[in-house]
């Protein structure tokens, strides 16, 4: 959920509302979003299943380290989506392995 | 504390020839002993791009590299209970130009004269092989027999085997001279005291010479310095050992999944910190570069880490592999000069027999003798 | 080759201070950071900074940030951002990512300033989405705003875990537990009290055995551990929480060092493998210097002063400080260094558990070690936690050596004492005299400065106290008054808010409770 | 450092399913069983089983790692090495790679 008010913070340098899609599906985030954070506000959590065990993995240290968040952003795989800044019209899609679902 | 200074044996090395070699003694029933200065594997068996390669190798140790490929790559990960991730997908010598072509027909011939299935095919047929390759590759020498392990597993996976059979391994020894006793070699003498055998064998890569020197032994061999790039995983393209005749890169894609690619600037040898195993910040963007000119589809491809390594390169690019009959008890394998991996299996074999039977009966090494070395005319 | 007398690797603290002070003396250097901002990790940090005047303390985090980067700015220094650097080579080259393009620079010198990287530990189920790293957890809330999740439970009571655990409440979230293997609380005391009294459970010598959940975490199983931390069968606990936050420390982000040769150690009180440096900060690598949390893990402000004594022998070693000017400097950034680095949380004694009383011979609160809180009990035995006098007068519930001294300039009046030495605790001066300003509470960023007034009124006392959450309640607000383990001990109506620009966003609230209550209450809690 | 075949059986755990190098998912049963089958150092159990050598090249588990060998073999984390610090230290696109600037652009 995004924080509306905040005691301290005033605002959190956003720009405008920018639509990308997510597995094919149209979500909003802001300019000045991660990728991550879009997500998360979104309530996504699983952002990849993993080569060899397929276990879901999501954010874990969101500074760009611990590459967990790895998503396919306009097809290319292994993006840091924590560290990736939104962009309008971005297609991100999950990571099974290092590719998205195959179709079945 | 557990302490042993005698074997039967003792091996100098502990890269893949050394445990590879530990590992036939110990099965053979000898009492083995492996001094290493660093960590297992830490030179050139762990610091190469895993070609395991009969085409454009040297008349002269085709023997050694059809035998492993015959006899014992396919088999082996069941033989040592460990994945050496080993896949026969052929190699492919790829050209760009006129002077390429003539490279590969050149070396086409010669294997095979030898008997070696490998073939010329034009750039298309290429292409039909591996489809993400550029059209700018206009001809290939094709070795369907080919293919890729994965060095540190089969490093390792040797290490381990030997071990169970029995070898004691000691690392972070430096060997510092050899010593005969009454005409035979017996002596080690390391920085961490003296150490003996009835039999030892050299196979330090190119510390080798170094230490083959202290008892008056030599051979015509230097250290080269190589760099590789590594890649993220990728999703599986193709299994084939690559090379090209411009040297711009070579390598496969690991089972892994990541793409692992040498290649050299030209320049990285010059780097004063080379003992540092620094690579140069000039051979990765060179590496890069003659990969997207043969394989566009790589480019965004990610490079997760450089590594580098050295091997000991002979004057005659082939390695010396022999009973030093001047130095009785002292066999020697060096000088592999950058492809001695993929032979590795093949070498501890002929090694064993050299050690145990006086000569090496299973497979041809009588051209990378010690003495073999003479002036030019 | 593009070269620079200097090149500065990372925009934190550390690297920012670095980069001042050698264009300060002249040098031409230039910054290179990764990330889109500069800053490193202060821009995470919304909470009030410790230390004294000259090391920024009451300031926020976030703020110095914004005045180390106009320092930088003023002074016409070059910070490249979005530029990674990616190695460094023989002869003191970087290749640096910018642009979709490798550029090679060389520098005359080179201060590492990477910062650190968050410790994890491992246990069932860690890998699945929802367990996060408390650096984590502020980057989503302070920076982009978005909560972490609704319930968390914070693993590790350093001060990381308990400024984060904080500024997740800040944020509107709920922090469902502190743990920590450890038998104590290991981050400041203050910093553990001001979570307690809003009622945050602490659980000492536990630890998460398992988060429950496939897809994302649905609960947590917690289990106290034995001496050897190894949990105690049947002592399992499972919480309700959508998000485990992990604490654990921090490591030095070491690996360009280790990339550039340099001889590296693993030093477990430095946090995990760093460059072996010489006391000016260099390493074995002539002209390759190290500072900030990468030369050994400490906090944001020594980071500032390190970045500045680095870079002022490098200023040295280039011939824009004589060996004299650099002596003083140096001398001088060595004593304030020396100043931060005292006391019971001092990096030298890390890992240390057994102090049982201040400097000044107090007994340190076994419940605050265990629970997070005093009891009125223990807080008898501190002078300035106990004092009373008629009307409304300060009462500072400080009671561990930490380096911070923001009180003592709060008071117009000269009312609170620390004194030279920054990490002795603050004494009240009960010749001088208290308006009820309520500047020293505002200032106290550990949040410890209550003013109270046991003759408010005839049977009821007035309790002031810091607040920095939303909603603000508003005078005639009525609810109850919390002690200091966060329960309800009786009515309160709140009869003032001060909110200055000064106090920086911490209200001063006033509450009014009967007068039986006054040493208990020490928060709000609107009536819902 | 010496090194013989370890005479008693492996010895599983009850934990050795928990994932410690989380990029190449492996686990702690794993490194143990590693160290049991002989690896000594961290750059061994690196090269043996890859853990630390996915996309975040170890950031997250080498001390995890590490922690593990040390308690196997009864020593502390600092005497098992550590892994060199490689360039690039964050994953780099091979485009990237192929431009590099070296001259000197005026600014």
């Amino acid at each position: 959920m995004r924080i509306s008010e905040h005691p301290i913070i005033e605002s959190y340098h956003k720009g405008k509302q920018i639509t990308f899609t997510f597995d094919g599906k149209e979500l909003t985030g802001y300019e000045g979003d991660s990728i991550a954070a879009a997500l998360k506000a979104a309530g996504v959590m699983v952002h990849r299943y993993t080569a060899k065990q397929h276990k879901p993995r999501g954010i874990f240290c969101a500074i760009g380290r611990c590459t967990d968040c790895v998503m396919i952003v306009n097809g290319v795989p292994n993006v840091r989506t924590c560290v990736t800044p939104l962009e309008a019209g971005m297609q991100i899609q999950t990571q099974y392995g290092v590719e998205p679902k195959k179709e079945d | 504390m557990l302490e042993k200074r005698e074997a039967d044996v003792i091996i100098i090395g502990g890269g893949i020839m050394g445990c590879a070699t530990a590992y036939r003694l110990a099965k053979r029933g000898v009492d083995v002993l492996v001094l290493e200065k660093k960590e297992i594997g830490n030179g050139g068996s762990c610091r190469n791009a895993g070609g395991v390669r009969q085409s454009a190798r040297d008349p002269k140790e085709l023997p050694l590299a059809m035998y492993a490929v015959q006899n014992i790559w396919p088999q082996l990960s069941e033989e040592l209970g460990v994945d050496v991730e080993y896949h026969q997908g052929g190699n492919l010598r790829l050209g760009l130009t006129d002077k390429d072509i003539k490279v590969l027909e050149n070396h086409t011939a010669k294997s095979t004269k030898l008997g070696l299935e490998v073939e010329m095919i034009s750039g298309d047929e290429a292409r039909k092989l591996c489809p993400y390759m550029s059209e700018e590759v206009v001809a290939a020498s094709w070795c369907p027999s080919d293919g890729h392990a994965n060095p540190l597993k089969a490093t390792l996976g040797f290490y381990r085997k030997a071990l169970q059979l029995g070898v004691t391994f000691v690392t972070g020894v430096k060997v510092m001279a050899l010593e005969k006793v009454k005409g035979r070699i017996r002596k080690v003498i390391t920085d961490d005291g003296v150490y003996e055998a009835d039999q030892i064998l050299l196979c330090a890569g190119y510390e080798s010479r170094r230490i083959a020197n202290t008892v008056g032994i030599d051979a015509p061999v230097e250290r080269q310095f190589n760099e590789v790039l590594v890649t993220e995983a990728q999703p599986k393209m193709f299994d084939i050992m690559l090379g090209v005749a411009g040297g711009e890169f070579y390598g496969h894609q690991s089972e892994h999944g990541s793409f692992v690619l040498g290649g050299n600037s030209g320049l990285q040898a010059f780097t004063s910190n080379n003992d540092n195993f620094v690579t140069n910040s000039l051979t990765a963007p060179c590496i890069s570069r003659g990969i997207i000119k043969y394989f566009p589809i790589l480019e965004n491809v990610k490079v997760v880490r450089t590594w580098s390594g050295w091997y000991d390169q002979c004057i005659d690019v082939l390695p010396v592999i022999d009973n030093i009959k001047e130095v009785p008890g002292l066999t020697v394998a060096f000088g592999f000069s950058g492809h001695g991996f993929g032979i590795s299996p093949a070498v501890s074999i002929a090694v064993s027999e050299l050690m145990l039977d006086g000569k090496s009966t299973t497979i041809d090494i009588s051209q990378l003798t010690y003495d073999r070395f003479h002036a030019k005319g | 080759m593009k070269r620079h007398e200097l090149i500065v690797i990372g925009a934190g603290p550390a690297g920012l201070s670095a980069a001042i002070e050698a264009k300060k003396n002249g040098m031409d250097v230039i910054v290179f950071d990764e990330n889109q901002r500069p800053g490193g990790q202060l821009f995470k940090q919304i909470h009030k900074f410790f230390g004294s005047k000259e090391h920024h303390a009451k300031t926020r985090g976030f703020i110095i940030g914004q005045q180390l980067l106009k320092e930088a700015e003023d002074l016409g220094v070059r910070v490249e951002l979005d530029s990674t650097v990616m190695g460094i080579y023989e002869n003191k080259e970087v290749t640096v990512k910018q642009n979709g393009e490798v550029h090679h620079y060389k520098g005359d010198a080179i201060i590492i300033a990477t910062g650190a990287a968050e410790n994890m530990i491992p246990f069932k189920g860690w890998n699945i989405p929802g367990v996060i790293g408390a650096g984590a957890a502020q980057t989503m809330m302070n920076i982009q705003g978005v909560q972490p999740g609704s319930k968390i439970l914070m693993v590790g009571s350093g001060n990381v875990g308990l400024v984060v655990s904080f500024q997740l409440l800040q944020a509107g979230c709920e922090v469902a537990a502190i743990i920590d293997a450890a038998p104590r609380v290991g981050g400041y005391g203050v910093h553990a009290a001001k979570l307690a009294r809003t009622g945050v459970p602490f659980y000492l010598s536990h630890t998460v055995v398992e988060a429950k959940g496939t897809d994302r975490v649905t609960g947590a199983v917690i289990a106290q551990v034995d001496e050897h931390f190894q949990p105690i069968p049947g002592t399992e606990k499972e919480l309700d929480v959508d998000t485990i936050c992990i604490a654990v420390g921090l490591t030095p982000m070491s690996q360009l060092a280790s990339n550039a040769t340099c001889d590296m150690e693993l030093i477990p009180q430095k946090g995990g493998h760093v460059a072996l440096l010489s006391e000016y900060g260099e390493t074995s690598v002539e002209g390759i210097y190290c500072a900030g949390d990468v030369a050994g893990i400490e906090e944001a402000s020594s980071a500032m002063i390190q970045g500045r004594s680095v870079a002022s022998h490098v200023s040295m070693k280039a011939g824009y400080l004589t060996e004299d000017e650099f002596e003083s400097k140096y001398q001088g950034y060595q004593e304030a260094l020396g100043q931060l680095r005292q006391g019971m949380f001092a990096p030298k004694n890390k890992g240390r558990n057994d102090f049982t009383e201040t400097d000044e011979g107090y007994p340190i609160s076994k419940t605050l070690l265990a629970h997070g809180y005093m009891t009125e009990e223990e807080l008898s035995k501190f002078p300035a936690a106990s004092y009373q006098k008629a009307g409304i007068h300060p009462v500072i519930e400080c009671t561990q050596n930490i380096p911070c001294n923001p009180c003592q300039d709060a008071c117009h009046f000269g009312c609170i004492k620390v004194g030279e030495n920054i990490t002795r605790l603050p004494a009240i001066d009960e010749e001088k005299k208290c308006t009820g300003c309520g500047l020293c509470v505002a200032s106290c960023s550990g949040q410890a400065i209550f003013l109270v007034d046991e003759t408010y009124e005839e049977g009821f006392a007035s309790v002031t106290f810091p607040y920095e959450f939303l909603p603000m309640p508003k005078i005639g607000d009525k609810g109850k008054a919390l002690d200091r383990q966060g329960k309800p001990v009786c009515d309160a109506e709140i009869v003032g808010i001060k909110k200055t620009p000064i106090m920086d966003k911490t209200a001063v609230v006033t509450m009014k409770v009967p007068l039986e209550y006054v040493h208990a209450a020490r928060f709000y809690r609107a009536e819902v | 450092m010496i090194r013989v075949a370890n005479p008693e059986p492996f010895v599983e755990r009850e934990d050795d399913d928990m994932i410690i190098c989380r990029c190449e998912e492996i686990t702690k049963g794993e490194i143990r069983r590693a160290v049991y089958d002989g690896m000594r150092t961290t750059n061994e159990v690196k090269r043996y089983l890859r853990s630390g050598m996915g996309l975040c090249q170890g950031q997250t588990c080498q001390r995890l790692v590490q922690g593990i060998i040390a308690s196997e073999l009864k020593v502390r984390p600092s005497e098992l090495g550590m892994i060199q610090g490689r360039a690039p230290v964050r994953p780099v696109e091979i485009r990237t790679f192929s431009k590099n600037v070296t001259d000197v652009k005026e600014d």
